[in-house]
C-alpha cells in the first residue's frame, strides 16, 4: 500500500508514508501498522473460510451427496468452522479497528505494550500457519468443536496439528487482550474519565476481559485433548471412566464468551455510526456502556444451554436456561437506546449507516431466535439442526460481520486518508442484506423441520429450501467481494479525505487522515461529555 | 568490573508519560497474565475434581501410591525459594546488588532442586510400573485399577504442567540474572525481579494446590 | 412424510406425531407470534424514524429534556419485555421436565427397547428378543422407554415428528421416554456428528396400529427373548458359578436385586438399576456392596454391550422366589 | 562503585514480614502432612483443602505484595478467583444433580 501513495507528490507526512520496505511493515511497533498486518492476514483467513462456505452450500444444492465425498464435506465443514471462528471473527474488529483506534480514541501515542503487540501478530500467524498444515495434512474433520471421544480416538484426520494451531492463536487472543486492557485504564489523555470514553472503547475493553478470561480455559482443554490423542493420556476416555460431557463443558465455558467477544466489539461500532449518522448523541449512554459489561459477566454463566440434550443433568439444564434467558436483556436494552438514539436526529444513510441498521435488524432476529433455543422444550427439537446454524449466522454474519463493514468503511478515510466510493458501497450493503436474508432465513425453517447440521446428504423434501439457501449465498459471496474490489481501488484513486469527513466526535477525528506516527503532536485534553453532536467540534 | 556510573534517571518508553505509570503499567499487565494462568489450572483442577467426586475410593488408593514425604520436602523447598525470590525483589528495591544477585541465584538453585528431586519422583514411578500411557506396563495392585491410570494420568498432567511453568520461571530468571550482572541500569533490573518474582510466587501457589489436592486430599 | 414434490416444502412444519409434540408446536408458535410482533415494532420504528428525521426533513427536532437519556422508559421497554419471556421460559422448562422425567403412563405398561448406537447405524432390541437395524417398529399409543447407549463416539437419537432428541454417549446408558400418537413413518437421524457416515446414520420410525404390530412380531420368526439369552449367558459367562444360592462362594444373591437400594463398602447407598449393574460387570472394583471381598474378576472387553443388556434383563427378570435359573 | 544500598525502616519491616510469612508455610504445611497420619474422617479433605487455600492466600498477600498493591491489581485478582468459583459452580450443578 504505501509504495502505491509513493508516487503522489502532495502527500502530508503519514504512518503510511513513515518507512518502506518490507521491514518497516514486519518489524513496526507502530499500532496503525500492526492493524493493517492484521487487516491483511484476516481478509486472506475471511475468503478461505467462505471459499469453504461456497463448496459446502454447492454440495447441499442436492440431497444426495455428489459433489464432495462425505470425508471431503465433513473436512470442509470443519475448516470453515475452525478458520471463520478464530481466524476472522475473534480476531477481527478488535485487532483492526481495535489496534487502530484504542490508542487514537484515548489520546495515546501507542499502545501499553507495543512489542507485545507485534507479537501478538506472530503468535496469530504461527498458529493459522499450523491450522493451514492441518488442511493440507489429511485435513481436519471434527468440526470447530473437537468432541470426545471422536476427536481423540476415532478421527484419522490431523486434530493435533489443528487443536496446537488454535491453541497457539488463543494466546494471540490473550495477549491483545492485555494490552488493550491496560491500555484503556493506564494511558487515558487527561479530562478523559471513563464515562467520557466512546462505547467503541468500552466495547474493546469488555471485550479483553473476556478473552483474558475464557481463553485459558480452551487452552488447557485443547492440551488436555492434545495430551489424550498424542500420548494416550486418557483423561476424557469413557474406558478409563472419562466423561465427554467434561469435554463440553470445559469447551462451552469458553466458546460461549467467545460468541461475546465476536459481539461486543460489532455493538461498540454500530453505537459509533448510529451516533454519527443520526448526529445525535446516544441515549442513555450510561446504560449502554453497562450493557456491555453485564454481557461481559453473564456471557460466562450460560454455556450449559449448549448441552440441554447432550446427557448433562435436566436441573442444570434448567439453570442454564434461565441465565441464558437474563443475558438477553442487555442486548435487548442496547437495540432499543439505538432506536431512540434515530429520534430526533438528522439521519444520512451513508453505507456505514446503512450496514448498522442491518446489523439492528438481524442481529434483533438473532438474539429472539437465541431466545427459541434458549428455551428448553423447543431445544430438544431444535439442537443440532439448521435452526441452530441460522441462529449463529444471524449474529455472527447478519450481526457481526454487517457491524465489521459499518466499522470499515466509517474509518476507512481516518486509516487510508482516502475516500471509498459512496454509491458501489451503498449497493454492497443491499446486496449483502438481500443475499443475507436470503442464504439463512430457509435454515430457521429446515431446522423446524427437523434437518440435521453436519449433513452432506438429507432426505429429499429439504431441498427447495437448500436450494434458496445455495442461491442466497452466491448473492452474499457478490455482496462480499465487491467491497474487496471498490476498497483496495480507492486506495490508488480514492478522493483525498479530510480529517473528519462525516463530522463526527471522537479524538480521532481531531487529527489528520491518515494520522501522523506519533498520533498527537501534544497530549490532548478532554473537556466535553462523549458524542457531543450537539455541539460543534 | 567496569563501573560506568549508575543511571540514576528511569528509561521510560516513549508511549509512557512516567516512570510510575510505566511500572504500573508492567504490573497490570503481568497479573492479568497470572489471571490466565490461574484459569489455565483451574480447567485442569475442575476435570480432576469432578473425577474425584466420582471415583473417589480409587483415587484415594491411587494416592497413596505416591512419595508423599519426598514430595512434602520438595514444597519446602520450593516455599523456600518464594522466601528467596521475595528477598531478591527487596534488595533490589534497596540497590542491594550483591545481594539481588545472591538471592536470585539462590533461588534458581533451589528451583532446579525441585526438578531434580521430582525427576528422581517421576523415575521411581516408572520402575514402579505406574505410568498408565505410552502403552508402559501398569501395574498396579490396589482396587479398581482403571480408575487408578484416570489418576494417575492427572499425576502426571498436572506435575507436568506445573514443572514446565517452573522451567519457564527459571529460565526468565536466569536471563535476568545475566542481564543485570552488570547492574546498569538499576530501576530496570527492579521491575524484572519483580515481575519474575511475582510468576515464581504464582508457581508456588499452584504448587501448593497441586502437592495437596493430588497428595495428602487422598491420604 | 411428506413427498419430494409437495408444495409444501416451502413452508414445511414436521409432522406432530408424539404426545409432546403438540404441546412443543403451542410453545413454538406461541414465541414465533411474540418475537414476530417484535421485530415488526422495531422494524417500524426504524423506517418511521428514518424517513421522519432524514437530514434536512423538516420534522421537529427541538430537544426534549429526557432527548438523550430517560431511564423510566428503558426500564418501561426492557422489564415487561423480560417478565414475558420469562413465562416462554417456565413453559419450555415444565415441559422438558414432563420429556425427561415423565410421570409414570395411565395404564402403567411401559415398553422397553434397548438401543445400541455404533458407527454410523442403529441397532434395536425388542423386549420379544426381534432385533432391527437402523428401523423401529412400534405401537401407536403405546408408551416406550429406549435405553441407549453407545459403542463408540457420541452419537444422538433424534425423531423431528416426535420432538425428541437424546444423545448417546459411550458406556452409560441414556434414557427416553415417548409415546407415537400418530401411524405413520417417521424420519429417525443422528443429530449429533460421529464421523464419516454421520449423514448415513438415518432411519425411519413406522408406527403401526397395536395389532399389526403384534402380526409383525410373530413373523419376525421365533427368537429368544433377551431373559432367556440372559439366562444362557449368566451360565456360559459363570456367574452362576458365584451367584447362585447354592454356591459356596460368598457372593451377592441377585434376585429382585433390580431397583433395589444397594449398601456399597464406602458406607453410601446406590439404588441397582440398569447402569449399576453393568458398571458391576465391567467395573466390579466401582461400587463394591457392602460385606461383600472385592473378588468379582472384570469381564470388560469380553462381554459386549449386547450381551451386558441381556444379562441385565435376566438379572431384571429374577423376582423374589425363583431363584435358579429356568 | 554504585552508591550505597539504602535500606531504611520500612524496608526492615517488610523483610520480617517475609520471614514470618516463610515460617508460617512451613508449619502450614507440617500440620498439612500431619493431618494425613490421623484419621479425621470426613472432614480430614475439607481442613487440608481450606489450609492449602489459607497458605494460598498468604503468599499472595505478602510474597506478591497484594496486600499494599493498586485497587485495580487486587480488583484483578479477586476477578479471577470469582472467575473460577463461577467455573466450579455452574460445573459442579451438572455433576451433583445428575
Amino acid at each position: 500500500m504505501s509504495a502505491l501513495s509513493r508516487t503522489d507528490a502532495a502527500e502530508p507526512a503519514s504512518y503510511l508514508n513513515a518507512g518502506y520496505g518490507l521491514k518497516s511493515w514486519l518489524l513496526t511497533l507502530d499500532h496503525k501498522r500492526i492493524a493493517w498486518l492484521y487487516f491483511i492476514s484476516i481478509t486472506g483467513f475471511f475468503f478461505l473460510g467462505g471459499a469453504a462456505a461456497t463448496l459446502i452450500r454447492l454440495e447441499l444444492l442436492t440431497p444426495a451427496g455428489d459433489l464432495l465425498s462425505d470425508n471431503a464435506y465433513n473436512q470442509m465443514f470443519s475448516l470453515h468452522g475452525i478458520v471463520m471462528v478464530w481466524f476472522f471473527l475473534i480476531p477481527s474488529i478488535p485487532t483492526t479497528m481495535g489496534n487502530f483506534l484504542l490508542p487514537l480514541m484515548l489520546g495515546a501515542r501507542d499502545m501499553a505494550f507495543p512489542r507485545l503487540n507485534l507479537l501478538s501478530w506472530y503468535v496469530f500467524i504461527l498458529g493459522g500457519l499450523f491450522t493451514l498444515t492441518a488442511v493440507v495434512a489429511g485435513g481436519i474433520d471434527t468440526g470447530w468443536t473437537f468432541y470426545t471421544p471422536y476427536s481423540t480416538m476415532f478421527s484419522n484426520g490431523a486434530v493435533l496439528a489443528a487443536a496446537t494451531g488454535v491453541f497457539i492463536v488463543g494466546f494471540s487472543s490473550i495477549l491483545t487482550g492485555i494490552n488493550f486492557i491496560v491500555t484503556t485504564h493506564k494511558m487515558r489523555a487527561p479530562g478523559l474519565t471513563w464515562f467520557r470514553l466512546p462505547l467503541f472503547v468500552w466495547a474493546q475493553y469488555a471485550t479483553s476481559v473476556i478473552m483474558v478470561l475464557a481463553t485459558p480455559v480452551l487452552s488447557v482443554t485443547l492440551v488436555l485433548l492434545g495430551i489424550e490423542r498424542a500420548f494416550g493420556i486418557g483423561i476424557f476416555d469413557p474406558a478409563l471412566g472419562g466423561d465427554p460431557v467434561l469435554f463440553e463443558h470445559l469447551f462451552w465455558f469458553y466458546s460461549h464468551p467467545a460468541v461475546y467477544i465476536m459481539l461486543l466489539p460489532a455493538m461498540g461500532v454500530v453505537s459509533e455510526c448510529i451516533a454519527c449518522f443520526a448526529h445525535k448523541r446516544i441515549f442513555g449512554y450510561k446504560v449502554m456502556a453497562f450493557s456491555i459489561l453485564a454481557i461481559a459477566l453473564f456471557g460466562f454463566l450460560v454455556w450449559g444451554h449448549h448441552m440441554f440434550v447432550s446427557g448433562q443433568s435436566i436441573y442444570a439444564g434448567v439453570a442454564f436456561s434461565l441465565l441464558s434467558f437474563l443475558v438477553s436483556v442487555p442486548s435487548a436494552l442496547k437495540i432499543f437506546n439505538w432506536i431512540a438514539t434515530l429520534y430526533k436526529g438528522q439521519i444520512r444513510f451513508d453505507a456505514p449507516m446503512l450496514f448498522a441498521l442491518s446489523f439492528i435488524g438481524l442481529f434483533l432476529i438473532g438474539g429472539l431466535t437465541g431466545i427459541f433455543v434458549a428455551t428448553l422444550a423447543l431445544d430438544v427439537q431444535m439442537h443440532d439442526t439448521y435452526f441452530v446454524v441460522a441462529h449463529f449466522h444471524y449474529v455472527m454474519v447478519g450481526g457481526m460481520v454487517s457491524a465489521y463493514m459499518a466499522g470499515l468503511h466509517f474509518w476507512w478515510p481516518k486509516i487510508t486518508g482516502r475516500l471509498y466510493p459512496e454509491m458501489w458501497a451503498r449497493v454492497s450493503a443491499i446486496i449483502v442484506f438481500v443475499g443475507f436474508n436470503l442464504t439463512f432465513f430457509p435454515q430457521y425453517i429446515l431446522g423446524w423441520a427437523g434437518m440435521p447440521r453436519r449433513y452432506h446428504a438429507y432426505a429429499d423434501e429439504f431441498q427447495l429450501l437448500n436450494v434458496f439457501s445455495s442461491a442466497g449465498a452466491g448473492l452474499l459471496a457478490v455482496g462480499y467481494l465487491l467491497p474487496l474490489l471498490y476498497l483496495i481501488w480507492s486506495l490508488r484513486y480514492g478522493a483525498r479525505a479530510s480529517a473528519n469527513p462525516w463530522d463526527a466526535r471522537g479524538l480521532e477525528w481531531t487529527v489528520s487522515s491518515p494520522p501522523p506516527v506519533h498520533n498527537f503532536a501534544r497530549v490532548p485534553r478532554v473537556e466535553h461529555e462523549a458524542y457531543a453532536y450537539d455541539q460543534p467540534q | 568490573m567496569t563501573s560506568r556510573s549508575n543511571r540514576t534517571t528511569v528509561i521510560i518508553a516513549h508511549q509512557f508519560e512516567s516512570a510510575d505509570q510505566q511500572l504500573d503499567a508492567d504490573l497490570l499487565g503481568m497479573w492479568l497474565f497470572l489471571v490466565t494462568e490461574l484459569l489455565l489450572f483451574s480447567g485442569a483442577f475442575l476435570a480432576f475434581s469432578v473425577y474425584y467426586h466420582q471415583y473417589s475410593e480409587a483415587f484415594s488408593a491411587a494416592a497413596g501410591e505416591l512419595h508423599w514425604l519426598l514430595a512434602g520436602f520438595n514444597t519446602a523447598l520450593l516455599l523456600t525459594s518464594g522466601l528467596t525470590v521475595a528477598l531478591a525483589e527487596q534488595a533490589a528495591v534497596e540497590n542491594n546488588r550483591r545481594a539481588t544477585l545472591g538471592l536470585l541465584a539462590l533461588t534458581i538453585a533451589l528451583g532446579l532442586a525441585f526438578l531434580a528431586l521430582k525427576g528422581y519422583e517421576y523415575h521411581s514411578e516408572y520402575r514402579a510400573g505406574l505410568i498408565p500411557f505410552l502403552d508402559q506396563p501398569f501395574a498396579f495392585d490396589g482396587p479398581d485399577p482403571i480408575h487408578a491410570m484416570l489418576f494417575y494420568n492427572f499425576y502426571f498432567t498436572l506435575t507436568g504442567l506445573h514443572a514446565l511453568h517452573m522451567i519457564i520461571g527459571l529460565s526468565a530468571m536466569g536471563v535476568i540474572l545475566v542481564s543485570g550482572y552488570r547492574w546498569r541500569d538499576r530501576h530496570r533490573v527492579a521491575r524484572q525481579v519483580r515481575i519474575a518474582g511475582l510468576y515464581w510466587a504464582f508457581v508456588d501457589i499452584v504448587w501448593v494446590l497441586v502437592y495437596t489436592s493430588l497428595y495428602l486430599v487422598g491420604r | 412424510m411428506i413427498e419430494a414434490g409437495d408444495p409444501w416444502q416451502l413452508l414445511m412444519f414436521p409432522e406432530a406425531a408424539s404426545s409432546i409434540s403438540s404441546r412443543v408446536d403451542h410453545l413454538f408458535w406461541a414465541m414465533v407470534v411474540t418475537c414476530g410482533l417484535v421485530v415488526l415494532l422495531v422494524f417500524v420504528l426504524l423506517l418511521v424514524f428514518s424517513i421522519r428525521y432524514r437530514r434536512g426533513s423538516r420534522a421537529d427536532r427541538t430537544p426534549s429534556a429526557r432527548l438523550n437519556s430517560n431511564h423510566w422508559l428503558e426500564i418501561g421497554w426492557s422489564v415487561p419485555v423480560l417478565v414475558g419471556f420469562l413465562v416462554f421460559f417456565a413453559w419450555g422448562a415444565v415441559l422438558y421436565l414432563d420429556l425427561y422425567d415423565p410421570p409414570a403412563p395411565a395404564d402403567g405398561n411401559v415398553r422397553e427397547i434397548n438401543v445400541i448406537a455404533k458407527q454410523w447405524m442403529w441397532k434395536f432390541q425388542h423386549p420379544e428378543g426381534v432385533r432391527e437395524i437402523n428401523d423401529l417398529h412400534l405401537a401407536v399409543g403405546q408408551t416406550v422407554r429406549l435405553r441407549m447407549t453407545s459403542q463408540d463416539v457420541i452419537h444422538s437419537f433424534f425423531v423431528p415428528a416426535f420432538r425428541i432428541k437424546q444423545d448417546v454417549l459411550p458406556r452409560t446408558y441414556t434414557e427416553l421416554q415417548f409415546t407415537p400418537t400418530k401411524v405413520g413413518r417417521f424420519h429417525l437421524f443422528c443429530a449429533e456428528y460421529c464421523g464419516l457416515q454421520h449423514s448415513g446414520m438415518t432411519g425411519e420410525v413406522v408406527v403401526m396400529s397395536p395389532p399389526a404390530l403384534q402380526g409383525w412380531l410373530d413373523r419376525q420368526g421365533q427368537t429368544r427373548t433377551p431373559e432367556q439369552d440372559g439366562a444362557r449367558l449368566f451360565r456360559s459367562y459363570g456367574c452362576s458359578g458365584c451367584h447362585a444360592p447354592d454356591s459356596s462362594v460368598h457372593a451377592p444373591n441377585l434376585a429382585g436385586l433390580y431397583g433395589k437400594p444397594v449398601p456399597l463398602a464406602n458406607g453410601t447407598t446406590v439404588r441397582a438399576d440398569a447402569q449399576y449393574i453393568r458398571d458391576s460387570i465391567l467395573l466390579p472394583s466401582k461400587q463394591v456392596a457392602a460385606g461383600y471381598p472385592a473378588i468379582m474378576p472384570s469381564f470388560q472387553g469380553q462381554i459386549s454391550e449386547a450381551d451386558v443388556l441381556k444379562l441385565t434383563a435376566y438379572i431384571q427378570s429374577l423376582t423374589e422366589q425363583e431363584t435358579d435359573p429356568p | 562503585m554504585t552508591d550505597k544500598p539504602q535500606a531504611n525502616a520500612k524496608d526492615a519491616r517488610v523483610r520480617r514480614h517475609f520471614f514470618t510469612l516463610y515460617l508460617f508455610l512451613l508449619a502450614a504445611l507440617a500440620i498439612n502432612m500431619g493431618s494425613t497420619l490421623l484419621d479425621l474422617g470426613v472432614v480430614a479433605v475439607p481442613l487440608r483443602l481450606a489450609m492449602a487455600a489459607l497458605m494460598a492466600a498468604s503468599i499472595a498477600l505478602i510474597f506478591m505484595r497484594l496486600r499494599d498493591s493498586a485497587v485495580l491489581v487486587r480488583l484483578v485478582a479477586a476477578t479471577s478467583l470469582l472467575w473460577v468459583v463461577f467455573l466450579f459452580v455452574l460445573s459442579f450443578s451438572d455433576y451433583l444433580t445428575r
